[in-house]
């Protein structure tokens, strides 16, 4: 799976993108969120402020409930702020 | 309909001829340019960009904006990267036959721009960097376009 | 501040040039261009114009929207005589620290341009003379930006 | 008195401005009108549709009840049409 990251969740993780290998139990963008705080402290602390987070799946913004799987591009960013 | 997501500065010039090459048919063109603000003792502004969603999703809201309005060509520039104060940040060129479509498409389309296409802006000053925070009033103004729809 | 009554084309590069030596210091800059739109069989548009008042009158306009908008620097350019289809009208320019001031403010000066400057178009075509008259839709705007100042 | 006439009405008077002695009696400018009509047919056609005619006296809107002099420049003209 593709993750991306942006803004200040890119620097707390120190990487802009990643490959992962997911568990195949993870069906959700929630549970995806869950396992990585879990696997490091990094994406805990990446992902503390949960409600502060938005999550994009193939570059279309979607909400926790979301399903994923092996192929999407999954992305994490904080509200935009362009313009 | 043209968007362009870029760390290249725009010059207005080129892109009003690049604008007309698409069309002529317009009575009213509305152009809004969006600069880096002279913050004081702001060196930088770092604009984080998520390029493929930026311009899936500004095509969308150009979407929505022609279905409300009368318009004609629209030209959107967005930019990302290191910016110094006074840079363009943001261009966006609408004609219509009607002033009023292509004003209040050119609102709508910034009022999008702003708090729903993936970007982010970072301000740098010499002692620290602050990640702007997305501004409640800025919310409010999608709300009220919301409203406007029902 | 800068009223230009003319009979002459304007650049929109130098003009915004002129713009920006009034000042930088705006985050947000609104444009706005009105054109001789080409209907069909129009050959020229004849645009008269009382141009002593004309000066007072959009002094006078831009003085209320300073009022009622935080706003940099303005800019503006009517012409009068005899214009030809796609022909550049009228240009508003308008620096501000914040877009929503900057866009107001010019859908603003624009209304009340449209409708209390003292202004005049004539549509020439090949058999006819058509001296336009003024819309209701054009009077409701001012009477929209009234009840909003109450 | 200086006149000033503009668009169809300036095209149906033929002049775009003139000097006019005005009798002393007339005092506003709806008594202009009617005293300009009076005196010849091509006045009285140009301000035949009273209601669509405004005024301004020295460049500034005005209505027909307004106090005029003999220093003041008067204008004519249809509602406005720029923009």
């Amino acid at each position: 799976m593709k993750l991306k990251y942006f803004a200040w969740i890119a620097e707390i993780i120190d990487k802009r993108e990643e490959s992962l290998e997911i568990p195949s139990e993870i069906e959700t963008i929630g549970q995806l969120v869950n396992y990585l705080s879990s696997i490091d402290e990094t994406y805990k602390k990446a992902f503390e402020k949960r409600k502060n987070i938005k999550f994009a799946v193939n570059q279309v913004l979607v909400n926790e409930n979301e399903l994923i799987s092996k192929a999407d591009e999954i992305a994490f960013f904080p509200p935009m702020t362009g313009g | 309909m043209d968007i362009n997501i870029t760390k290249e500065d725009f010059d207005l010039t080129k892109e009003i001829e690049i604008f007309n090459q698409g069309s002529l048919d317009h009575g009213a063109i509305s152009i809004f340019i969006g600069k880096v603000r002279p913050e004081k003792n702001l060196q930088s502004m770092h604009i984080d960009c998520y390029p493929e969603m930026a311009q899936k999703k500004i095509k969308s809201i150009t979407e929505i904006a022609r279905s409300k309005w009368t318009l004609d060509n629209i030209r959107i520039v967005h930019r990302y990267g290191s910016l110094k104060p006074n840079d363009n940040i943001v261009l966006v060129i609408i004609g219509s036959s009607h002033r009023s479509d292509s004003m209040s498409a050119n609102e709508f389309i910034m009022d999008y721009l702003k708090s729903s296409a993936p970007f982010w802006k970072k301000e740098i000053y010499s002692d620290k960097e602050i990640w702007i925070e997305q501004k409640e009033s800025d919310l409010r103004k999608l709300y009220q376009w919301e409203k406007l729809s029902l």
